[in-house]
């Protein structure tokens, strides 16, 4: 079986549209870049003050004030547009990002993501994530199903949460559930697994619905 | 604003200041000036910036030596040494999400009394903190950031302070570079006025107290 | 980002739209798109600007021409034309600070709440609006303004919408581009994409809608 | 007697200092540049977006892209830099801005100042003045000192305020005065005029001095 990390980038790079507007996470969330569909064109925002990112060309092409949100080195389309951390979050929280794809911890059966913090153990901050899931268009989750066995997908996030805003989608190496009014509905599951498994590894209710996909990864 | 070496602007900044520091993760950083803040051993000051970027690189370096007695940030995941202090206590750590904290900063230098923001909302940093329901949308009221001084990164400076940055090395620079009462402004290249078009300068000169050479 | 005809975007207006304006008295206004309002005799529009500039330039002509019911802006004295409708009661003028105006867009565009400032406290623009106290200090609650459409007017853009302005025609129409659902970018040049620099762009294309070639 | 507009500009041209940054409102405060000290170097402010403004250099380099906030066309000074609307205001709210000066229809005992309607008869707007007077660092009011014969120093503003902000100095062609917190103090009388027709000419109680001085134009 495939790496889950790569299985999710490529279900995950499926979600994007031509022309849009699109901020990718760290982790996981990164590795879309590779996948996208040849006749899709997005353009991609970093939240450090970019929009036109792309991966770094190549080696030797490093330039110090030119990276990521992770700090890794990258390049500019031509057409890249620079500005400051202000209009950089004006953009986000104004709704002019189509599409955040960020990594999760916890996601629970009303759609709130928690992906920010463990009390007690690893506290890496919010950064830019609050305002990504409160102010994108749509909101992809990308994550893997579980953490070392434990579901991730729950009833109720149990870690503190990331945004009230309930998220659009969630990708794993298992399965593509959409929270709704009603609850997470079960769209898609790999090929890979058996559908027990799936609900198995989800603490979290699962809507079935008739007309379930298999995954195309 | 006025051209000063690195060694006598870090001597303005006495113990337990406020200082607001540009750089995204140590990039577009004032390098100088925080090695020269190390050199000098500057203490108990309160570090505003967007992250403790790495132990080795930017503002990380005043976290590993100890120099800051609170740090607020959006982003701490990067510097295991500031969960480290936090966690033994001898660190304060203000967590505000990124888009905020940037907009916390321009509110306090640009005369705003606060901001209203969405971000935030309902999770555990909105507790304590003032709600308003405006047109059907709850907003958290955050207050202005403001501090003694700011040491921010630019590009190139013209004699008369104004600023140019360079690519995702501006990112909080030139927020910061409204919001201290004294900004020193470290820059790789000084040129003469009027090399800088007006409709090119980032941050204009008034905002710059001092301008310092760095590499 | 589509290049398209002045006659065909402003055909997009429907009658009744609330429409920015950019421009400073006439100066950095999308005066094209403005004519051609005339023209087509788009009327009953809500229009925010910073003025209503003169009777012959830039906004001015919408008012002369009959065709606002309301204006929100700063300032209508160098147009006496809107005075008088003023006072006839065939169109609504609403003033506020300019400093304010401004900063009520860009919440708008920005995905602010609203706006604390200072100005205007304790005069008669206060009246029904909501005080904050804040650190000592009294504020005004001012909500975000949003249109239809933001008609601005660039110097320059790329095929990529990113736009570039001149000198001091550049103004309201930044803050403008963010802050209305379809943005029309009025431009003397276009170039093509790669030839502005990521420093020196001005608005990000993502804001901008529809670009036409002015004069 | 010179006009005395020219008395006021004059006059107010002495409180320049070296390095402020200056924002010079429409109409008599214009005139303030003609009359700046030699070794007094000070950077203008134009709401529009420029710091850096000078008079236009010589007729037929008009630009139509460079004019003050009165729409006539001005000139630059080599390290000018222009912004936004938004940062422009930013400047003068934030309390950047050392100084400006503006004219008045009135100013009262507790120096509030009254500069941009007449109810039910000019409304021409308060455009950027209910920012300035509430942002820069000092605030000088450049009026003459009666209009068609009645006082404009009056007891209290029967026009609405442009700010509640206690105005620093009232320049008029009759007198400098000075608000405090006892009051309006009359610090200097015109050669001109006698102190009973500067007390005749104004509505407000003044406190007058022992030092009163002689308005050196």
């Amino acid at each position: 079986m495939m790496d889950p990390k790569f299985i999710i980038a490529k279900r995950v790079a499926k979600e994007l549209r031509d022309g849009q507007l699109v901020n990718l996470g760290i982790g996981i969330p990164t590795l879309v870049v590779d996948y996208i569909p040849k006749n899709v064109r997005v353009l991609f925002q970093s939240e450090n003050g970019i929009i036109g990112m792309s991966p770094l060309p190549e080696e030797g092409l490093e330039h110090p004030d030119l990276t990521n949100a992770g700090a890794n080195y990258v390049g500019a389309i031509p057409g890249a547009a620079c500005f400051d951390s202000a209009l950089s979050f004006g953009i986000i929280r104004g709704g002019h990002l189509d599409l955040t794809v960020l990594g999760g911890l916890q996601v629970d059966e009303e759609g709130h993501l928690a992906n920010w913090m463990v009390p007690g153990k690893m506290i890496p901050g919010m950064g830019g994530a609050m305002d990504l899931v409160t102010g994108a268009k749509r909101v992809i989750v990308a994550m893997t199903h579980t953490s070392k066995g434990d579901p991730k997908i729950v009833k109720r996030c149990t870690l503190p949460l990331t945004s009230i805003r309930r998220v659009d989608l969630i990708v794993t190496e298992m399965a593509v559930i959409e929270p709704t009014d009603e609850g997470l509905v079960l769209k898609e599951i790999s090929p890979e697994v058996r559908l027990e498994e799936v609900v198995k590894s989800t603490e979290a209710s699962l809507i079935i619905p008739k007309d379930l996909k298999v995954m195309e990864v | 604003m006025r051209l000063l070496s690195v060694e006598e602007t870090v001597k303005m900044i006495p113990d337990g200041a406020v200082v607001m520091v540009g750089g995204f993760l140590g990039v577009g950083s004032p390098n100088a000036l925080i090695d020269e803040i190390v050199r000098q051993k500057r203490s108990s000051i309160t570090i505003i910036a967007n992250d403790t970027a790495f132990p080795d690189r930017g503002v990380g370096k005043i976290i590993v030596n100890k120099l800051a007695k609170k740090v607020i940030v959006s982003h701490i995941g990067t510097n295991p040494e500031t969960q480290k202090q936090m966690i033994e206590g001898s660190i304060e750590v203000e967590l505000v999400p990124q888009g905020t904290l940037v907009e916390k900063i321009r509110a306090g230098g640009l005369g705003l009394g606060g901001i209203l923001t969405p971000t935030g909302v309902g999770t555990i940093i909105a507790e304590g903190k003032q709600i308003m329901n405006i047109e059907g949308k709850d907003y958290m009221l955050e207050l202005p950031l403001k501090a003694d001084f700011a040491i921010i990164k630019a590009k190139r400076a013209d004699c008369n302070g104004n600023l140019v940055y360079s690519l995702t090395a501006r990112n909080f620079n030139p927020i910061m570079a409204t919001a201290a009462s004294t900004v020193i402004a470290e820059v790789e290249e000084i040129l003469p006025v009027g090399t800088i078009p007006p409709d090119e300068v980032h941050t204009p000169g008034i905002f710059i107290d001092y301008i310092v050479k760095g590499r």
